[in-house]
């Protein structure tokens, strides 16, 4: 098998799977060259993440992309989430297949999206 | 240890005890170069011409019709390339279809990088090529048409004998057009006479009929003129250069027989892809069964689910040990969409749920019981993990 | 039963049973498609790897320089067409030498009819080509050189080492010429190290080395841009399509595993040789040993009994259960005569009386000693027979 | 092995090996395109002949060729023996591989040039 356990472990047994609700936000991103999707709900207490959840549909890697990320999402600030990009997922994932790398690519992508609602409802609501 | 179960029968087959044993003596004992003239050489030689005859005797050919070469790829450059470029000054036009093989569709479009014309006709979607559609595309400049006997995704059989016999009535009023046809799928698995075909050339390729990879053969109908693609020494009546690989065409002759002995089994092999096919549609909701579904290869069953990942079924079912594909096995390593099933009209989003299942006379009903009792299950939990399946419900 | 000799190891050699044993868990178990994404390609594609990982380390080269094919001669073509193709709008000049393989000399062959230009090289007596020649025949339009690594018939070992100095300092000034050599019979036998050569593009294959015949390998140096000969799926980098022949691939390695780590025998080999050589000059009159006496290999004997024909040696010595040849394999089936030795400037008569002795590491003493005791008799029967015999002493 | 066990019997044990002298006459005729060559010797005693001999060079076929030949000349009538031709050379050889065709050729040759080398002798003496 090309993938790591850890990919493997994530596919077959997602974490965190579903969606959250007002208040939370969420984003839904897509890599359109080759339809993989993920949808993204966080929710966050002042800088604080307290909860995640996603949906996704697409290869293997991009299911465990998803399901890691969350992993990572909770109960970290905002700044420290900032920081999470497709290396770190991939890293998480103990790598990825060259050709797979999209798949962290599309998950960092939905979480950096996510922060920037949070940021943009933190300052028209402020 | 989980159970190893093998669906994939059309990406390739294993090597049949039987076939295995028939090689064996020339790898250790009879491995004279067929070329040489003392006796072991000799024993090489006859065991090269014996199989032949084996093979041709199973196509309805003659001997002296049959090149044997490294593999199906290889069948199929030597007869698009070899007769394009024996032809070169009668005509640089070639009709073939939407979903050939790679090896046929690559090597058109590198000819038609060199100057050549080349006719996609559509597949429609039955995956089927029409007659009409191929009356209108011939013109005086064709030299070629290449038609795939049945389809490596979908198992779709075209009207090979049809087609064969509208180059037979061209060719009263002009020689130079020739008839190809890609048989890598059908050879050992339907009869073929390639009298009754009326191809001029016809492809076939060893791992597919369980024997091994690396040998392959074309069939070139007598008095047809090839430009070779290998030069070298004098093997193969000057049409493929190289010394011959003795166990592999020893191995292809065995396995040919073997397969047509046994296309009885084609019946049964029938049986287990409907019961899989009529199993998959009771207990799984949203599926589409694709291709013509009468004019295909027993063998063969490509089926969309809606709202997954092809690549995530294929590893839940691999997890489970039991092997199928997305799409060819050689573009299922790449992200590249199924080029068979986009020439069929399926959508982006159906085509990346599509599986193939292929099936071998040595796979049973308890195999099939097996892999029904695990996939709706795989297909309900990736189904609930995507976003847009409670909005299509 | 006869006793069996095989001294005719140039042609093909048997495989080893270590070879057979590491390739047949390949055919009938680890059977998956290398492209295929399931657990069974999987297993394939790493056997591949591993083996592409082994041959590279083999000849110090990078594994992404490997590109696996069905035999030396497919690799001869691929490089040379390859590059000659892919060079086609910087020039169409190739140089190359009298007496190279066929796989060779025919590839330039078919090139000149397309419009290229080809030097062929003078061997001169002693079967080297001289550095000097190269040097006058170099122009701005040369975009290939390709000199075999030692000859097959009289296995005499060119200055490859200085060539690849001499295309080095060129590419220096421009950057479109590039060196292959064809190793098949030094692959195994001599040492060989792409990057102290200097070569771009290095030709091994399987059968001359106790692999199987049908698998074969091309070296090309990383940057090195080919047109491929065989279109289709995106195998080997998309430098040559069609399923990999997996048990071949993993054979292969095997086997210049086994042969790098028995170098050393070839010393033994060189003693056999020798030896051999030095009973027929002294037993039989009027031979004349063909070929530079030290750069050559050491398992290659060429030998021309005057007033007798090869052919009635050959099977002289075939029916006492000795396998040599006359010539190269590949024409020894034909009448034609060898123009290897044609090159080197023997005449007809001389030519069609010479008998090429190869050997394998696994000859032994006793072998040869049994060869010497028989050859006299036959050589002194057949020039009895011969009406010009009697004129000559 | 691709030769008739006749073939390679009479490669191995050649019949009437030797050249007759006077008043034998002997021809020689050479295959120009492989060099093969052929030394035949024929004593004729009216319209019959007692004795031949051969020598020979070549691939197996061609000395085969040869030895057959003399064993089908002896005690034959020159109206008989000028009826042999390759096809009857080769068949008494048990068949001979398409490409060599031309020893059975060459023997018949030999045997052709040796008839008229006696008419001519027989016709200059009378
Ligand atoms: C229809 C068809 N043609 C050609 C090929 C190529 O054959 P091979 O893998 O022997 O090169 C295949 C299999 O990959 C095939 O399914
Ligand atoms: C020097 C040389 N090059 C090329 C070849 C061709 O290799 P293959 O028989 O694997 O096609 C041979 C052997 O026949 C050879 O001796």
């Amino acid at each position: 098998m090309t993938y790591s356990a850890k990919v493997l472990e994530h596919f077959e047994h997602p974490r965190f799977v579903g969606e959250l609700t007002h208040p939370a936000v969420s984003v839904e991103v897509v890599n359109s060259a080759c339809g993989d999707r993920i949808k993204l709900s966080i929710l966050a207490e002042g800088s604080i993440i307290k909860a995640a959840a996603m949906k996704a549909v697409g290869c293997p890697p991009t299911i465990a992309s998803a399901s890691v990320l969350c992993e990572m999402l909770i109960a970290k600030t905002l700044s420290e989430v900032a920081k999470i990009g497709a290396v770190q997922i991939e890293a998480a994932l103990d790598g990825l297949p060259k050709n797979k790398r999209h798949a962290a690519v599309l998950a960092a992508e939905a979480i950096q999206e996510a922060l920037e609602k949070i940021c943009h409802e933190v300052r028209t609501s402020s | 240890m989980t159970r190893r179960i093998y669906f994939d029968n059309s990406a390739t087959t294993f090597v049949l005890p039987e076939v295995a044993e028939a090689m064996q003596p020339y790898l250790t004992e009879f491995y004279g170069n067929p070329s040489s003239v003392h006796s072991f050489g000799q024993k090489a030689r006859a065991a090269v011409e014996d199989a032949r005859r084996k093979l041709a005797l199973s196509i309805g050919a003659d001997p002296s019709e049959i090149v044997f070469l490294s593999g199906g790829t290889e069948a199929n450059n030597l007869a698009i390339r070899g007769i394009a470029q024996a032809q070169a000054d009668k005509g640089r036009h070639i009709i073939t279809c939407q979903f050939e093989h790679p090896a046929v569709l690559n090597t058109c479009a590198a000819l038609e990088k060199q100057g050549w014309r080349v006719t996609y006709l559509p597949v429609y979607k039955d995956g089927l090529v029409r007659v009409e559609d191929l009356l209108e595309a011939i013109t005086d400049e064709t030299v070629l048409i290449t038609i795939m006997h049945a389809n490596n995704e979908v198992g779709t059989v075209q009207c090979i004998e049809e087609i064969g016999k509208v180059v037979r009535e061209i060719r009263l009023q002009r020689r130079n057009i020739f008839f190809h046809s890609d048989a890598v799928q059908t050879f050992g698995k339907l009869p073929i006479n390639v009298k009754q075909l009326g191809v001029d050339l016809l492809s076939i390729s060893g791992h597919k009929i369980h024997a091994p990879k690396g040998i392959g053969a074309l069939f070139v109908r007598k008095g047809v003129r090839l430009v070779t693609q290998s030069t070298g020494g004098h093997q193969e009546r000057d049409r493929r250069a190289g010394t011959e690989n003795v166990p592999g065409i020893v191995a292809l002759a065995r396995a040919a027989e073997l397969a047509v002995a046994n296309l009885d089994a084609f019946a049964h092999i029938r049986y287990l892809r409907d019961y899989l096919e009529d199993e998959i549609s009771r207990l799984i909701p949203d599926v589409l069964l694709n291709g013509h579904r009468e004019r295909r290869l027993p063998n063969i069953s490509n089926i969309t689910f809606k709202h997954v990942d092809g690549e995530g079924l294929l590893i839940s079912l691999d997890l489970k040990g039991i092997a199928v594909s997305t799409g060819a096995a050689c573009s299922s390593g790449s992200t590249e969409q199924s080029h068979v099933l986009a020439a069929m009209g399926l959508d982006k989003e159906l085509i990346r749920g599509s599986l193939r299942f292929s099936f071998s006379r040595f796979n049973t009903l308890d195999e099939v019981n097996y892999l029904i009792q695990v996939l709706p299950e795989i297909v309900e939990r990736l189904r609930k993990l995507s976003p847009r399946w409670s909005h299509a419900r």
